[in-house]
């Protein structure tokens, strides 16, 4: 299984601040597609973030990493 | 290049609830070969476009949020070696004028100072995982794209790799 | 254009002995219609082209000082009609890393913060009647002509006329 | 009689922090040509205020104003 923090706007949308894949690895393209299909969430505004680094859809995610989906940023 | 993170025991970037000093996160550039300090402070703005503020919320990823500062002082040292950065930005609820950042940059020569700190700024603005929420007097929303862009069809920005 | 030099009583330029305080001066020109302050706080720097300083004295002529501080003022006020601005300037001896100068602007964006900051400290090594005495391990002398105009055959520099 | 102060490095070659003139008015030009004769001192790169304000060389300069000599400044 495969842990997902949510932050701002989706956090509250999905009531949550954590999402869950059953899945032990699969690449971020393939991450953001079962989000899609399990929680209807609108994935092409977001990025996805691996152990605290911004990952590439071919990046691999794997049961343990850190990882978090980020809305465009608004800080500063 | 490695940049130090901490300077004897100072964290030059930092994520933090607390209401932030501008001496403070000064002194952190300040040292005998700098000549020239160029802080930037963000406040709370009253007013966007006619639109009332009342206040703002920013809400943090903050791990990853420290580590995208690191990242923009590593880049500003590739940059402008002589330039020392502390950055620091605030979470939870502001009101109008609060400090929700404090940028400082020292250099020992002006010009630099002013184009790094602009620099780090910018960046904040692209890859530093903080959000904002405004509130108006009639509702409240969370801000993104403030840089217009409008989505990621390579999965994630261009702006996220060093210009 | 009239520029208020104090508000509510503040004062907003100038020339003291006494040690600066960033805080203060960045306080003068907080507001609820700025969203950016940018500061340049000028330090005293041991090393200028390879040379040890020792310390640093400033002279100044205060009234003309001031004067000509609230001057740029104006002349920001008209290129920069949003930005507020505040300056102080310290006299007498200063150490190594001691606040020479801070220079606050807030705006409500923050470009123009950054533009009109660095306009300020151009235009006072311009013409603000302040003197900085360095000493070094070897001697003193008293630097001028920082910006290598030799002389003023019309009476006075062109940077007095405002750009 | 014209009284004119003077700074920094002039200050401290003149050992007196303002010299004076035998004139009632003159120009600033005039003021200019008078100091060298008197005081022999350099004004090639000074300039004159006049009531805290920089001075044209076809200003005048009357009995009574706040007169001073500017070297090139050196703050910030």
């Amino acid at each position: 299984m495969i842990t997902v923090q949510c932050f701002a706007h989706l956090r509250e949308q999905l009531g949550q601040d954590q999402i869950t894949v059953e899945k032990e690895k699969l690449t971020v393209k393939e991450l953001l597609k079962e989000l899609t299909d399990q929680y209807a969430i609108q994935t092409d505004s977001l990025m996805v973030a691996v152990n605290e680094e911004y990952a590439e859809p071919e990046d691999s995610v794997t049961k343990g990493d850190r990882v978090a989906l980020i809305p465009p940023v608004s800080g500063g | 290049m490695v940049h130090r993170i901490h300077k004897g025991g100072v964290v030059m970037y930092e994520v933090t609830p607390d209401v932030i000093s501008i001496e403070e996160v000064t002194n952190k550039v300040v040292r005998p070969e700098a000549g020239a300090i160029v802080n930037f402070i963000g406040t709370v703005r009253e007013f966007t476009k006619g639109k009332r503020t009342l206040s703002l919320t920013y809400e943090a990823y903050p791990a990853m949020a420290k580590k995208q500062l690191e990242r923009i002082g590593n880049e500003i040292q590739g940059k402008w070696p002589d330039a020392k950065v502390a950055i620091a930005h605030r979470t939870g609820k502001l009101a109008i004028s609060d400090i929700a950042v404090v940028i400082a940059v020292s250099t020992p020569h002006r010009k630099d100072a002013y184009e790094a700190n602009e620099y780090a700024i910018e960046r904040i603005k692209q890859i530093v995982p903080i959000w904002k929420k405004e509130k108006w007097e009639d509702g409240e929303e969370w801000i993104g794209d403030q840089l217009e862009k409008t989505n990621y069809p390579d999965g994630k920005p261009e702006e996220v790799k060093a210009p």
